[in-house]
């Protein structure tokens, strides 16, 4: 029972830390510190002498809703069942607000419950994975509570979730987090009231180029063979074996093997198809939840002000 | 020099993969409740070891009983939280957490200093039988759940 | 289910691209592979029309398509298309001719870059399929007989009789059909 | 001119052969008609003196280029070896001055230009003609090989190439067989002959020579002994052209293809009975028919036996010892009769 109050009066202080919205940043930099958000498409459009195809701007859209690009292994492939999925992918969208996050982004996830008291169960993270294509998609959340690392893998598309509300977001500088697990706790730490940081319209989303620091050896992977930016103290623990091994089993040629990225991508003329087919509503429910969202901060001041 | 480190791999005198973390025989576990022997073995840097799996698996999975060796002693305990890899929306934890039992279901300690996960609520409360032990005792002394 | 990969953009092929990689067993393992794969790509953007054996071919061929549209995509101020360029193409000079020649090429063709077509293989050889590897547009003569309608080769001069006297022999047995039923008619 | 002929040819006679009788097996007949082919050839060679150079413009893959070649000497063969080998082994015929077809092997007279033909070129008409004229040359070769010492084997002549009839012939005088109906196991033996023969990759040389020399050539072969004076009448020189393959030595117009491996499937698929009007002086005669197709033909074995059993039927060209009378099926089942 004691518990329930203390949730209760959480939630209260989550609505006015809400209203004050106090900066909140423990590790990462400034928000003032924006840098491109896909420099690689950004630098090659003023300098090429010879003109690069003309992109389709929907392109874009990968970045945000990976999953709807299907798995680009021959195997699996099959244009009917990709539809249908994409097609249930979007009814359940209009159905809850699935916002855009990526690795390395702070999400809350409400679930409905059986198990919990309160028959719904709240859980605050940072995303260290997004795997998985269609209506399989996945995430994992991670955070420390009472000095205990807890990570919790939802479903994106499960029916069971109630919200996810992304409490801040932005991007690491690698595409997956699990080094997280050896890092030193306050890495991954995150108060389970933390207040959403509301970005401004039409920035960028930032980089938080933000080093961890790793706990001394053993770890769960070889982190150091991983070529992993958000790592600072990697060369610390390393034996000189570990990096004699380390310079043998480097593949310098794998980046130049065009097939290998080509098997793993879906090439430019299907993805158009794809996201022309969901353009649409994705683009609908994106202005209407933005619509609503700006009523809500209107509205909510009221409250303190009665 | 290359070659001879793939050699040695393709001989597969070890193992290279990743891992499963399972909870079995002479397994290490972390007492996570406030029991004066529990604390202690911690303390010297002695967590306790699984000697039993009560489960056809013989695989600790969430809820599980186990028994363990702990500072000479036996002591039965349960599964609170593990490191294996789970299903959708059950944690996941960094460590395999125990919490100790007597044989009535009754915890040693009196508290619970880390999360658990909820799904343990419907798990013990199955497990507990009226004529048997009363697991939910343990639901109890925990201070929070995830 | 894996995840697509976002961060590359990739034009589409236009071949057909086998859904697993050949090893193409070598001793230097991964890096022998791709180092055989350079050489052929270098070799056919060298003399743009090389005899070898299939598999190479097949894997190669891959390879120059991908670089070739990477070029078309990117163009030659961008740096790792450059970077990829000069890795692919052991010979410097060629890394001029991919932009400058066989960019403007195929900038605007609507099929695939190389062609690959079947060689003979040679008598009392190891079971061996030979292939010949092409760019398009290469100066050479054609490869393969356009011309397999010309009703004037010898083999459908043949056959185009065969055709006619059949034809002849059916027309005269239904004329003697026709007959025969008149005659049996006025009996009836 | 003709002095040395003369002389060469009446000392051969003192060599090889009994002026009287002049009865010659058919394998001593060919060994001597080959030498005496080679002799004039060689003599040929010979007299044409200084060697003077012609251009030759070459048109074609894989570029136009001008080659200076000799006089009466140099053939369209000798420009194709300048080229590469696969013009050597592919083409046909030549082509001079876009009108005159050219044998490989007859050597160029004066300055042209000069296209090399094989059987894919976009107009191959007079390729396919020389192709099936080659066919029923190599046929003859063929059958006067196939038969022992015992059988008498006197080729009498093949009409002009017919494609749309559906088959290469001979007509063979077979004195020694009088009704001779071959097995599907001969006519085997036949093909497998042809291949043999075929295989060896064998050029087909080209001759002009004088009247006398031929019918001296020809000496035991009434047949041909009796075609030559009007073979040479009616060229504009008074020669008459030979055709040389392997040992085998030939009387026609030509042209032909440049050797023999360019005859890729082939199978002799049947041989029927002429029987002569009562006028003419020769009974009867075999009529040999084959098919065949050019080497690099790539047909189904359906269709191709669609072609065998075309080929097997009676070839419906004009037979030469009965002239008027239609050589059709009808006839043919005639005569099996009377002479059964």
């Amino acid at each position: 029972m004691s518990l329930a109050i203390r949730k209760c009066s959480s939630d209260l202080l989550s609505i006015t830390k809400w209203v004050v919205r106090r900066e909140y940043r423990l590790l990462s930099t400034l928000p003032e510190n924006i840098e491109p958000a896909n420099t690689d498409v950004d630098e090659k459009a003023p300098r090429t002498g010879r003109r690069p195809r003309l992109q389709n701007p929907v392109l874009e859209y990968r970045h945000i809703y990976p999953e709807f690009l299907p798995d680009p292994n021959p195997k699996w492939r099959n244009s009917l069942r990709e539809k249908l999925e994409r097609a249930d992918m979007l009814k359940r969208r209009a159905k809850i607000d699935i916002p855009e996050f990526y690795v390395g982004s702070i999400l809350a996830v409400t679930v409905s419950d059986p198990h919990a008291q309160g028959k719904t169960n709240r859980f605050v993270g940072i995303c260290i994975d997004r795997k998985g294509c269609g209506l399989r998609a996945q995430f994992i959340l991670r955070n420390v509570v009472d000095h205990q690392g807890v990570e919790v893998r939802y479903d994106l598309y499960d029916p069971i979730i109630q919200s996810i509300q992304v409490l801040r977001l932005e991007k690491r500088l690698d595409d997956e987090l699990f080094y997280l697990r050896d890092a030193l706790p306050e890495y991954s730490t995150f108060p389970f009231d933390m207040d959403p940081e509301v970005l401004p319209d039409g920035t960028p989303v930032p980089i938080n180029d933000v080093q961890v620091k790793l706990k001394p050896r053993p770890w769960l992977e070889r982190w150091e063979r991983q070529e992993l930016k958000g790592v600072s103290n990697i060369e610390e623990h390393l034996k000189e074996k570990d990096r004699k091994r380390r310079e043998l089993r480097k593949e310098p040629w794998e980046k130049y093997d065009l097939m290998k990225q080509y098997r793993r991508t879906i090439p430019i003329e299907e993805q158009s198809e794809i996201w022309g087919e969901v353009y649409n509503q994705l683009q609908q429910m994106h202005v209407s939840r933005r619509k609503v969202a700006r009523k809500r901060v209107l509205a909510t001041p009221k409250p303190q002000l009665g | 020099m290359l070659r001879r480190l793939l050699a040695t791999n393709t001989l597969r005198g070890f193992h290279t993969t990743a891992c499963m973390n399972e909870v079995r025989l002479l397994t290490r576990l972390r007492v996570v409740d406030n029991s004066e022997i529990g604390k202690r073995a911690m303390a010297e840097g002695k967590p306790p070891k699984v000697i039993c799996v009560y489960n056809k698996q013989r695989v600790g999975y969430i809820g599980d009983r186990v028994m363990v060796a702990i500072k000479g002693e036996k002591k039965k305990g349960i599964l609170v939280g593990l490191k294996q890899k789970q299903s959708v929306r059950v944690p996941k934890f960094d460590s395999n957490n125990v919490v100790l039992i007597d044989d009535s279901g009754t915890p040693l300690g009196t508290r619970i200093h880390v999360p658990i996960p909820t799904i343990l609520r419907t798990i013990l409360k199955q497990r507990t039988h009226a004529k048997g032990a009363d697991y939910t005792k343990l639901l109890g002394i925990a201070t929070r759940f995830v | 289910m894996n995840q697509a990969e976002v961060t590359k953009l990739v034009s589409k092929l236009r071949i057909k691209i086998p859904p697993k990689h050949r090893k193409m067993s070598s001793p230097e393992g991964p890096e022998g592979r791709m180092n055989k794969l350079r050489k052929t790509v270098t070799g056919l953007f060298k003399y743009e029309r090389i005899e070898l054996n299939h598999n190479r071919a097949d894997e190669a061929r891959q390879y120059a398509e991908r670089l070739i549209a990477e070029a078309i995509n990117h163009g030659d101020c961008h740096k790792p298309t450059m970077e990829m360029a000069d890795y692919w193409l052991l010979e410097k000079e060629l890394v001029h001719k991919l932009f400058k020649v066989l960019v403007p090429r195929y900038e605007n063709s609507n099929t695939a870059y190389t062609r690959m077509l079947r060689a003979p293989r040679p008598e009392y050889s190891y079971n061996t399929e030979k292939t010949v590897l092409e760019l398009r547009g290469n100066p050479y003569p054609p490869l393969h007989n356009k011309q397999a309608n010309n009703r004037q080769l010898l083999q459908n001069i043949l056959l185009d009789a065969a055709k006619y006297e059949y034809r002849q022999t059916k027309y005269a047995e239904m004329a003697e059909n026709i007959g025969k039923n008149e005659q049996e008619k006025p009996s009836v | 001119m003709k002095k040395p002929v003369m002389y060469l040819s009446s000392s051969l006679f003192g060599k090889l052969l009994p002026r009287s009788k002049r009865y010659l097996s058919t394998k001593e007949a060919i060994e001597r008609r080959s030498h005496l082919f080679n002799l004039e050839k060689k003599r040929q060679l010979e007299n044409v003196g200084r060697i003077e150079k012609i251009e030759v413009n070459y048109k074609g893959v894989p570029k136009d280029c001008t080659l200076v070649m000799n006089r009466n000497i140099s053939t369209p063969y000798d420009c194709a070896k300048h080229l590469t080998q696969w013009h050597t082994e592919s083409s046909v015929l030549a082509l001079l001055d876009g009108t005159i077809h050219w044998d490989m092997h007859r050597p160029l007279t004066e300055n042209c230009t000069l296209e090399l033909q094989n059987f894919t070129v976009s107009d191959p008409h007079q390729v396919n003609k020389a192709f099936w004229r080659s066919c029923s040359l190599v046929l003859g070769a063929c059958a006067t090989v196939a038969f022992k010492d015992t059988v008498a084997v006197k080729l009498h002549s093949f009409p002009g190439p017919d494609i749309r009839s559906g088959s290469f012939i001979y007509d063979i005088d077979l004195p020694s067989l009088p009704d001779w109906k071959p097995t599907q196991q001969e006519l085997h033996t036949l093909s497998a002959e042809y291949v043999m023969l075929s295989r060896k990759a064998l050029p087909i040389e080209r001759l002009e020579v004088s009247e006398e020399l031929a019918l001296e050539m020809f000496v035991e072969n009434e047949h041909k002994t009796k075609q030559i004076p009007s073979i040479a009448r009616s060229n504009a020189n008074g020669k008459v052209t030979l055709y040389k393959v392997d040992k085998y030595v030939d009387i026609s117009k030509g042209p032909m293809i440049s050797h023999t491996a360019q005859i890729g499937k082939v199978s002799v698929t049947s041989v029927h009975q002429l029987v002569g009007t009562p006028e003419s002086d020769v009974n009867q005669l075999y009529r040999f028919q084959g098919v065949a197709l050019p080497t690099g033909v790539v047909l189904n074995h359906f269709a191709y036996s669609i072609l065998i059993e075309r080929a097997k039927k009676l070839n419906p060209a004009r037979s030469p010892i009965n002239p008027f009378g239609e050589p059709s099926h009808t006839t043919h089942k005639e005569n099996i009769a009377a002479t059964a």
